[in-house]
Formats: structure tokens, sequence, C-alpha cells
């Protein structure tokens, strides 16, 4: 095997390269010719390839994130102990706790294969949080298919669940959350958006940089393989339809057994006190953990590639340097230190090697076979990029969009129509009992968790004795994002916000996971920076900020991109999780109250999907003030006990929630319309900022004492009884067996079982 | 009293198992796969979890390891051993058990909240709950059904060994709804739901799983 | 270098859920006249160096009782060329 | 009655997971001078009447889209007497 050495480059300048097929841009191949002072060896031009590929440098999207890093470095509750930039943000929550959570996509890896491409994604996500120095607790997913009864749905569905399932039922972490969304836009794109939480005591904060010269640079973890070589580049970057199956690279295989070992291993070496930095290997492999280590550090890095532990000898320097085998970490240990850190490695059985050393070279030099086939300022790969103002422009189908509002859709009016309504909207693909996916899925591991599906938020336990717990909830809608990517991505924050709000928990922090199709398309990239915009001015106004998030582009088939998705997470802090509140309905007596105003709006609505598959007009209107008054109220009133149950209203409107809350624990509901609402609005409509609570009869005056004092919409609409069944007052009454059937039938008659 | 709970690697209910173990009021000793000592303990529980990321079968290669030679010892002389989940899957493999666990007859990982009946009341795991008594527990497991040949299903009915039937489904396939066997002497049981998930109201369905921690207590306390 | 194949099976009368999903899938895609599946595994060993008796004699034991469970499962190994 | 039998094996870049557990347990048990072991699935397939050539190109079919996946997995078909 010949190999293009430094020396080799500078003596060929003029030797063609395939800078092209890598993904890169004639004036980034040139940018790399002017860095280097010559042309980049071909272990270079992989390694700034991938690092430079939209997955890895975010060129496209950075000029907009920024937005984000302007925003308050401030939560409700303490200061961000990390933020954008590092692995994942760190949240200080008080008692000496600090969490991390961030979520990230593993779309196209799970539509190529599904079941390695999702159990890859959520391992993942889980090192970046433990190379934050935290212990993983729990994990959610937020999934996005074709059609349910599109034949490649049942292909990629069954399989991402298995995926997701598999690998973090094996790792030991409960799934706390997540969604499951149906829309022809995601046939061919599905999208695998993983999130991991992850704990750890203040003291224990870990960053990826590799500092202090003689350090000793360690590779720790699986063996490396030709796992999806190029995978960053091309999978990740570049759309189906122009790379063809050829391009498509080896997938990658997790072990979440290893990964499993990698943990309880990582965490002991913390322990120790023997990791002066770390950093996981992810997408880009070495070329990321190194380039971004040494960059990140004060000085340079000397490797030896020869010292990586191969699973196939026959791998090309470059091919080791663009692997993406997983299960694998990167550590900067002090000399001393080495010693202890292998003791605890073989402890775990899990193989650890020094492959190189910090120094105060000022570059990253990788060495392969005694000859030197890197020699870069590290920086220049990892973190300085190139950078594009990508054009973007409203798109001009917009306006009809917007004019083809959803009020002129015939709509139920007789009892008996809008009980057949109801039926078929708790019946469809995005309003139906989850829990064929969510029975997958391991809910109790480790014993601290406090609500989970089918709950609006998973909330956790973190401390046994003072009950100090986190809830998440990771919601989008891309129908309003359609309609409206600015209120779009405000609407999926409230919406997260509103679900953690319902527990009792204070919302304190946001990640997110932006999916859009392709930012060469001025159209996707002004919804991408609507969206941004939207999400940065909501945060800002609910005082939570954005510790970090993911970006994935070119989710498009052909030119038709897939709605515009905008993942977004809102971590929220209870006090004390005995405090949670649930979401079912359980006391008979108990009486029901609607929190929030209701009005006419059906733009975007599921009802206007699931019955006239009409997508139109303007979503609802966004409320951020009402947002954060209701999530005031819900706290104050888990606090004080004043509710028993809290229920948020999203899609579906109130039916979709009343339905949930009764089915929850199988007791029964009387509801009652409210004056000068109409029935159908009342039931199906999609406002914002509403939930719906249960208040024990004896605390009702204080209940609606406190939304009197803060002016909040509150209404009676029922009462809890032990009927079961559902009855709207002089509309209809539907016995449980029915509406279970309805609610639970469809996922199982779909896909089997 | 101490309870041993083993940690293998893969073993991923361990630090639940022992907090069970201490809510109801034991010690919690933690074991580890690699030692071939007990350290004194009174009891053991081999955890849930995928050992060995349950390659292979569950339970085979956690079979053999060092921990395993004292234990299978110990439970031949009476020591009460509960193995839950993985670990009844391994109590099988080392043959103090049995029949076998095998694949999900639906093929897919199911984690629900399972209503069982105790069947026998009688074991060292068992004593504090009423035959026949209904209890619900988290089940959660891919590789739960229980098999054995009908002559030994057949013996395990008259023995009276069945400790714990599935009621309203059977999550898994599990030939006669069997969710937990003991061995001839009572003391070691296996159960494939997880009671050391019920054992607070704040974390489980409920705090039914609480009775197989209360009951061993009970009986080292007697005997 | 020698490779020992192992092949194990359940047993007859061992329920196989994969199989019979496997036979399901194939009369669905319009596959007829199968009258069963059955789903094992198959474990290649390779070894270094030959297959003497005795080596194979031990893969055999570690067959009998690692790579198959004889509660449930048969297994047949061969010796490939 | 045919059975034709159907072995699927991981691609010899894809990381084996089983394999490596399963060769890394026959370690610790002593037997040694294993170099490496992968893990598959066998299928074995019973046929009501004859494997004639078309059933034959039919299962094969199967195999590649049903029984394994080719980005990740080979197969190799065989008819047994
Ligand atoms: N892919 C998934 N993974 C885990 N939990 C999920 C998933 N999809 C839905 N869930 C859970 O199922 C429940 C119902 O989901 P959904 O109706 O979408 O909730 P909401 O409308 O409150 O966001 C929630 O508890 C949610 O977290
Ligand atoms: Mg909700």
């Amino acid at each position: 095997m010949t190999v293009d050495t430094v020396e080799t480059a500078t003596k060929t300048p003029e030797q063609s390269q395939p800078w092209a097929e890598l993904g890169l841009k004639a004036d980034e191949y040139e940018r790399i010719r002017d860095i280097l002072g010559r042309r980049p060896t071909s272990s270079e031009l992989a390694m700034y390839s991938v690092m430079w590929s939209e997955h890895c440098s975010y060129k496209s999207s950075k000029v907009h994130l920024r937005r984000f890093g302007e925003l308050q470095q401030e939560t409700p509750v303490g200061k961000l102990l990390a933020g954008i930039g590092e692995n994942a943000g760190v949240i200080d929550v008080g008692h000496g706790y600090a969490v991390t959570f961030k979520a990230e996509s593993h779309n196209h890896p799970s539509y190529v294969e599904p079941y390695q491409g999702a159990a890859t994604g959520v391992g993942g996500i889980v090192r970046d949080i433990l190379a934050m120095g935290a212990r993983p607790i729990g994990v959610m997913d937020s999934l996005r298919f074709g059609p349910l009864d599109a034949p490649d749905t049942a292909r990629v569905l069954p399989g991402v669940v298995a995926g997701v399932g598999g690998y973090g039922n094996c790792l030991g972490l409960p799934n706390i959350g997540g969604e499951v969304v149906f829309d022809s836009t995601y046939s061919g794109n599905p999208l695998v958006n993983a999130l991991c939480v992850g704990v750890m005591r203040h003291e224990d904060l870990h960053l990826a940089k590799a500092s202090g010269a003689g350090n000793k640079v360690i590779l720790y973890g699986a063996r490396t393989g030709g796992d999806g070589i190029g995978g960053v580049s091309v999978l990740a970057s570049e759309t189906f339809e122009s790379s063809g199956p050829a391009k498509r690279p080896s997938v990658q295989v997790g072990d979440p057994f290893m990964e499993k070992l990698l943990i309880e291993c990582t965490l002991e070496l913390f322990a120790a006190g023997v990791v002066a930095g770390i950093q996981d290997l992810g997408g880009a492999g070495l070329s990321c953990a190194t380039s971004e280590l040494a960059s990140a550090g004060d000085g340079g890095m000397h490797v030896e590639l020869d010292r990586v532990p191969l699973r196939d000898s026959t791998l090309a320097p470059e091919e080791i340097l663009m692997s993406e085998s997983q299960e694998r970490m990167m550590a900067v240990v002090e000399p001393a230190d080495v010693e202890r850190f292998m003791e605890i490695c073989a402890k775990w059985d899990v193989q650890a090697d020094v492959i190189g050393e910090v120094n105060e070279s000022g570059r990253l030099t990788i060495e392969w076979r005694g000859e030197t086939v890197v020699d870069v300022p590290p920086r220049t790969v990892a973190h300085e990029g190139p950078v594009y103002q990508r054009p973007y422009e409203r798109p001009g189908w917009l306006d009809e969009l917007q004019a083809a509002a959803s009020s002129s859709l015939p709509r139920p009016s007789s009892g008996d129509e809008l009980r057949s309504t109801l039926l078929r909207m708790v019946a469809s693909p995005n309003l139906c009992s989850r829990a064929w996916v969510t029975d997958q899925y391991d809910r109790y591991v480790l014993g601290n968790t406090v609500l989970a599906q089918p709950e609006d938020a998973g909330v956790l336990r973190l401390d046994d004795d003072s009950g100090l717990g986190i809830a998440l909830s990771v919601d989008a809608n891309g129908r309003y994002a359609k309609l409206d990517p600015y209120a779009g991505a405000q609407l999926a924050l409230a919406e997260a916000y509103r679900n953690v709000a319902v527990t009792g928990a204070k919302p304190v922090a946001v990640t997110d996971c932006l999916n859009f199709g392709s930012p060469e398309d001025p159209g996707v990239m002004w919804q991408f920076a609507e969206a941004v915009r939207g999400l940065a001015d909501g945060c800002q106004k609910l005082g939570t900020p954005v510790t970090g998030g993911n970006v994935s582009l070119y989710n498009q088939t052909g030119d038709t991109a897939i709605l515009p998705t905008p993942v977004v997470g809102v971590l929220g802090v209870l006090d004390d999780v005995a405090r949670r509140i649930p979401s079912g309905f359980r006391t008979p007596g108990h009486i029901i109250y609607l929190l929030g105003d209701t009005a006419d709006e059906f733009g975007g609505s599921e009802w206007a999907h699931v019955v006239h598959s009409h997508l139109g007009g303007l979503p609802p209107a966004v409320d951020l003030d009402a947002e954060r008054e209701l999530a005031e109220i819900l706290h104050s009133a888990s606090r004080d006990g004043l509710v028993s149950a809290a229920h948020d209203v999203s899609d579906g409107g109130v039916a979709q929630a009343l339905v949930e809350s009764v089915l929850r624990h199988g007791v029964g509901a009387r509801v009652w319309v409210p004056d000068g609402l109409d029935p159908f609005v009342f039931l199906f409509s999609e406002s914002t900022a509403r939930a719906v609570v249960a208040v024990p009869h004896p605390e009702e005056v204080r209940f609606t004492g406190m939304c009197e004092a803060r002016r909040f919409p509150h209404t009676r609409i029922g009462v809890i009884d032990d009927e079961g069944t559902l009855e709207v007052q002089g509309q209809f009454s539907i016995g449980f067996d029915e509406l279970r059937r309805a609610h639970e039938q469809t996922l199982p008659s779909a896909l089997g079982e | 009293m101490t309870i041993g709970v083993v940690t293998f690697p893969g073993s991923l209910d361990d630090g639940d198992a022992a907090r069970a173990v201490r809510v109801a009021g034991g010690d919690a000793v933690r074991l580890w796969h690699g030692d071939a000592d007990l350290r004194g303990v009174d009891a053991v529980v081999l955890p849930g979890g995928f050992s060995y990321g349950d390659y292979l079968r569950c339970g085979a290669i956690a079979r053999f390891a060092p921990i395993m030679e004292p234990l299978i010892r110990a439970a031949h002389g009476g020591m009460p051993v509960l193995g839950i989940c993985n670990g009844f899957q391994v109590l099988c493999e080392a043959h103090l058990l049995p029949g076998a666990l095998v694949r999900n007859d639906h093929r897919k990982f199911v984690c629900r909240d399972q209503r069982l009946r105790i069947e026998n009341a009688s074991t060292a795991w068992t004593s504090s709950y009423q035959k026949d008594q209904e209890i619900v527990i988290p089940l959660k497991n891919g590789e739960g059904g229980y098999v054995a040949d009908e002559a030994t299903l057949d013996r395990l009915e008259t023995d009276g060994r069945v400790v714990a039937r599935y009621l309203d489904v059977n999550p898994n396939g599990s030939y006669r709804d069997i969710a937990g066997v003991t061995n001839e002497r009572g003391n070691v049981v296996g159960l494939m739901p997880h009671p050391e998930h019920a054992v607070e109201e704040l974390t489980g369905p409920g705090t039914d799983g609480l009775g197989f921690f209360a009951s061993v207590l009970e009986s080292l306390v007697a005997a | 270098m020698a490779r020992v194949v192992v092949d194990v099976m359940l047993k007859p009368e061992i329920l196989d859920p994969q199989g019979k999903a496997v036979h399901g899938a194939l009369d669905r895609l319009g596959f007829d006249g199968v009258a069963s599946v059955r789903q094992g595994k198959r474990f290649e060993i390779e070894l270094d160096g030959t297959a003497t008796p005795e080596r194979v004699a031990e893969i055999e034991r570690a067959a009998s009782t690692l790579l198959s469970n004889p509660v449930i499962e048969d297994f047949a190994l061969r010796v490939e060329p």
C-alpha cells in the first residue's frame, strides 16, 4: 500500500485529488491548499472533508444559530455551566447537581438500515452526554415516518423502534418519552431524533480539550473497523437522489453491551480523577476527536495511527481517520495517571491504548508507519471551517398556502357527527395510542422514573433524599411550521414547555434538533432561518436558554423537502418529585377545569388533516406570556396540592386531552360545553396555552382564587365520575370499550399484534 | 441480614435490586461477577439486565462467571437465591432451575405492568404473600418465554413449584402462563417480572414487589 | 487455519416464534408450498492452525455447554476444509 | 419433502458483537486457539413436494429480501437432499 505522506504531497503539488467526490467544493479545496501551503495528503483531505461537511461544520446553519448564543446564559434556576459549543449544555439544577441533555438526529442511516441506524443514533447521543462527565439517566426518541399504511413505513418503523429499544434497553436507560408522527413528506426521509439526559455533581464537569504538554492521548473502547467510512460527508450531507446506492457507505453496527461497559468504565475513570480531557467518537471518528481536542486545547497533538487497534488490518490511514466505528472514546490523561487508567479499563474489559501525546507544536500531526501523513493547524479543521451565507427567500407558494384557510371546511354539527368525528380522530395515526411503540421500551430501569409514557413529560428523580428531579418533553409540529416556520418553532417550544409545566415542573432550558430540507433551496433556507429566529425569540421571552442542539439538513427526496421540523426539547426542574402532577383522571368527584382561552383555530390542525387532508391557513396564535402564566399556575398548584391531574391540550384539542385523561385509569367523565362556545370548536380547536386539570372539590375555591388573582381564564367544564363513559352533555356519550378500541387498535392492526 | 446483589457486565437492575433490599429493611452487599466470593451474605439476588449483552442466549455467558461457583454450591446448601429476569435465565442456564427462557412469542421486547397470581407462598422469597394473592409488578423482557418439556411442566405443577403465573395476558408465550418457578427445596426462585421495580409508590405501579424482599428477610430471621 | 461450523436449532417441540414469523411472511409474499420454517443459529469458528481431533472434541464440548442449551436446543458440528 | 437451508452471516467488514462476545467467553473458559467467531442465522425451510429450480429461485429471492439485509449481510443457500 503506498501512503500519501506530507513529503510526497509537497513534491507532487499537481496530483489530482477526489475532493469533489468527498463532498468538497472547489473553493473549499483551494482554501485547504492555502491553509497548508501545499496540496493536502489524502489523510488530510479525508479529515477536512468530513470535518467541513454540513453535518460536522454547520456551515449553512452557523450564521443563524448565533442567535442562540446571544440569549442570556442563565436559566430560571441557575447558571449554564457549559453551553453551545460543548458536546452538550450543562445546567445547574441546585443541591450541587447539574444536568446535561441533548438531542441528535440519525435520519438517513435509519432509512438505510432502520434497526442499526436508530440503535447507533441512541448510542451516539449517550456518548455525548457521557463525555460531559455525566451519568446518562434517560433517553427519549422523536420519530417521524411516512403514512402509516405505506409499505416502506412497515419496513422502517418496526426496525427503528426495535433499534431504539434494543440499544437503550440494553444500556439500562429508561425511555421516558418521545413522539411518533406520520406525514407523507417523511416517506423516504424518516426522522429519528434521539435525546439523552445525564446528571453529575458540579465538580464532575469534564470538557473536550487536550491541554498540558506531555499528557497522553488514549483511545479506548471498541476496535476500529471499516464502519460507515465517509458516512458523515456522504450520508448526512447529500440526498439519496444525487448520490445513488453506489455511494451508500457501509452501515455502522452498534454493540450496546460494549457501550454499557464504556459508560461504567468512564464513570469510574472520572471518579478516580484520571481524566484531564475527554471526547466521544461519533460522526467523523478519529478525525473529529483528535482535531477537536487539539483545537480546544492550548497546544498541539501528535498521534501515532499505527497504535489504533484495528478490527480490519487492511484499513488505510485515511480510512482509520474516517471510520465511524461505534463505542469508542478518547481521553487526555496525565502521564502519572496512565497506569491507573489502564487498570480501570482492564477491570471493565475495555481495550485502551495510548495513541499519542499533547505537545506545544500548535499542530496536529499524525504519523503512520514512521511517516507523517497529517500536519495541520487543528483549528482550521475543527473550528474554522467554511461558513456560508446561503441565500434565503420566503417561498412563493406560501401566500397561497396561508390563504387556503381551514374556515371553509365542512364541520360536524350534530351530536352524532361530533361523536363519530371524535372516534375517527382518536383512532387516527397521529393521535392514537403509542403503546405499540412505548411497550418496547424499558421505562423502569434505574428505579427513578416518576413519570414516563403516556404522560406529557418524562419525570426522573435525581436525588432520593431531597426528591429533586427533572421533567423533559420533546415536541414539534411540522404542519404548523410549514404554514409559518417562525410561529411553528415557537409552537413547538410552547408545547414542550407546556408538557413540562403540566407535571408541576419549572421549565428551565431548551435543546433542539432542527430537521429541514436542502439548504441550497432558498425557500428551505428561509424556513430554517425563520424557525431559528422564532425559537430564539421565544426562548428569550420564556427566559429559557438554548443549551445545545443539532441540525439535520438535506432531508428531502428529489425536490420534495420534508415538512420543516424543528424538534424542541424542554427541561424542567421539580424541587420534589413527590409533588409531580400526573395526567390521568383518577378520582370520581374531582372537578374538571379547562385553563386558557379557546378560539376558532383549525389551521394546520389534526382535524383538518384527518378529516379533510387539508393543510392551509395560519397555525394557532402563539401566546408565550400566557404559556408562562399557565406554567406558574401549574407550578403553584403542584406545590400546594391543588390539582390531582393535569394534561396539556395540543394536537386534537380538548377532545383528545379528555380521552387520554379518562382512559388512563378507566374512570369516567361528564363534560359540558362552556357557554358561548361552539361544541365543535370547544372539542377540536388547537388553541395554545391551555390545559385540562382535575381539582379536588375542597380545593376548588383556592384553585379558582389563584387563577382569578392571576387573571387567567379557567372554565369549569366537567366532573370525573366512575361511569366508564365519556359524556359530553347534550351532545353524545361514548362507552370506554368503544373508545379504547378506537384509540388502541390503530398501530397494532397496521403493524401486527 | 445481608443480601448480596451480583453485578455482571451488562447487569442493569442491580442498583434497583439493592435499593429494594434496603427499602425492605435489609443490607445490600454488592458482589462482583469476577470474584469467586459471596462475602458472607445470607442470600443472593441475581438481577435483571443484559449480562454480556444477552448475546448468544440470555444468561448463557454469565452462567460461567467465577461468582457462580460458590453461588451454585450455596444454593445447593439451601441459601436463598432469587433470579429476576436475566437472573432467572442465569439460574436456568446453571441448571439450578428446570426449563429455559426463549424469545417472546411476539418477537418484541415488552414492558408492561403485569398482573400475577402468587401460586406458591411458601418459598423463601414468597412467604409474606398469601397463596393466590394477585399482585401487579413491572415486566420487561425480550426473551421471557418459559419453556420446558411436558414431563417437567407436569412435575412442576404437581409439586407446587410454579411460584407465580401471569393473569390477564400471557405477555411472552410462556408455557402454562408460568412467570416464576422454584427448586424442590424452595430456596431458589426464578421470576421473569421485576418485583424490585415495585417497591415505592413514586417509581413503580405500586409496592406489590416488596413482599419478595420482605419474605427472605423474615425467613432468614426465622431460620 | 481451519473452520468449525456449529449449527444450533431449537428442538422440534419448542415453539419457534421467529421461524413461524418467517413462514407467515413467506406466505404473505406469495411463496407457497412451504411446509415449515425453523430459525436457528450458526457459529463459524476459525481456529489458529489445524483442526486436530482433540481440538474438535474441545469445540464439541463448548458447543454442548456454551453454544447450545441442551434443554431446548440441538446442535450439529462439522469441520470445513 | 425437500429442505432448503439458508445461512445468513454478517458481511466480514461489519462488526459482529455477538461473535465477539462468544469469542470472549470461549477465551475465558479456556478454549484457546480460536482466531475468530462469527455468529449468524440459519433457516431451515421445508417445502411440500420437490425443490424445483423455480421454487429454489423463489426462495433465493426471499433470502435476499426477507431473510437477509443485503446492506449488512450475505447469505448462502443450498438444497438438502
Ligand atoms: N417515540 C416515542 N418514544 C417514547 N415515548 C413516546 C414516543 N412517542 C410517544 N411517546 C410517549 O407517548 C405519550 C403520548 O405521546 P403524544 O400523544 O405524542 O404526547 P404529547 O401530545 O403530549 O406530546 C407521551 O408520554 C410520549 O412521551
Ligand atoms: Mg402532551
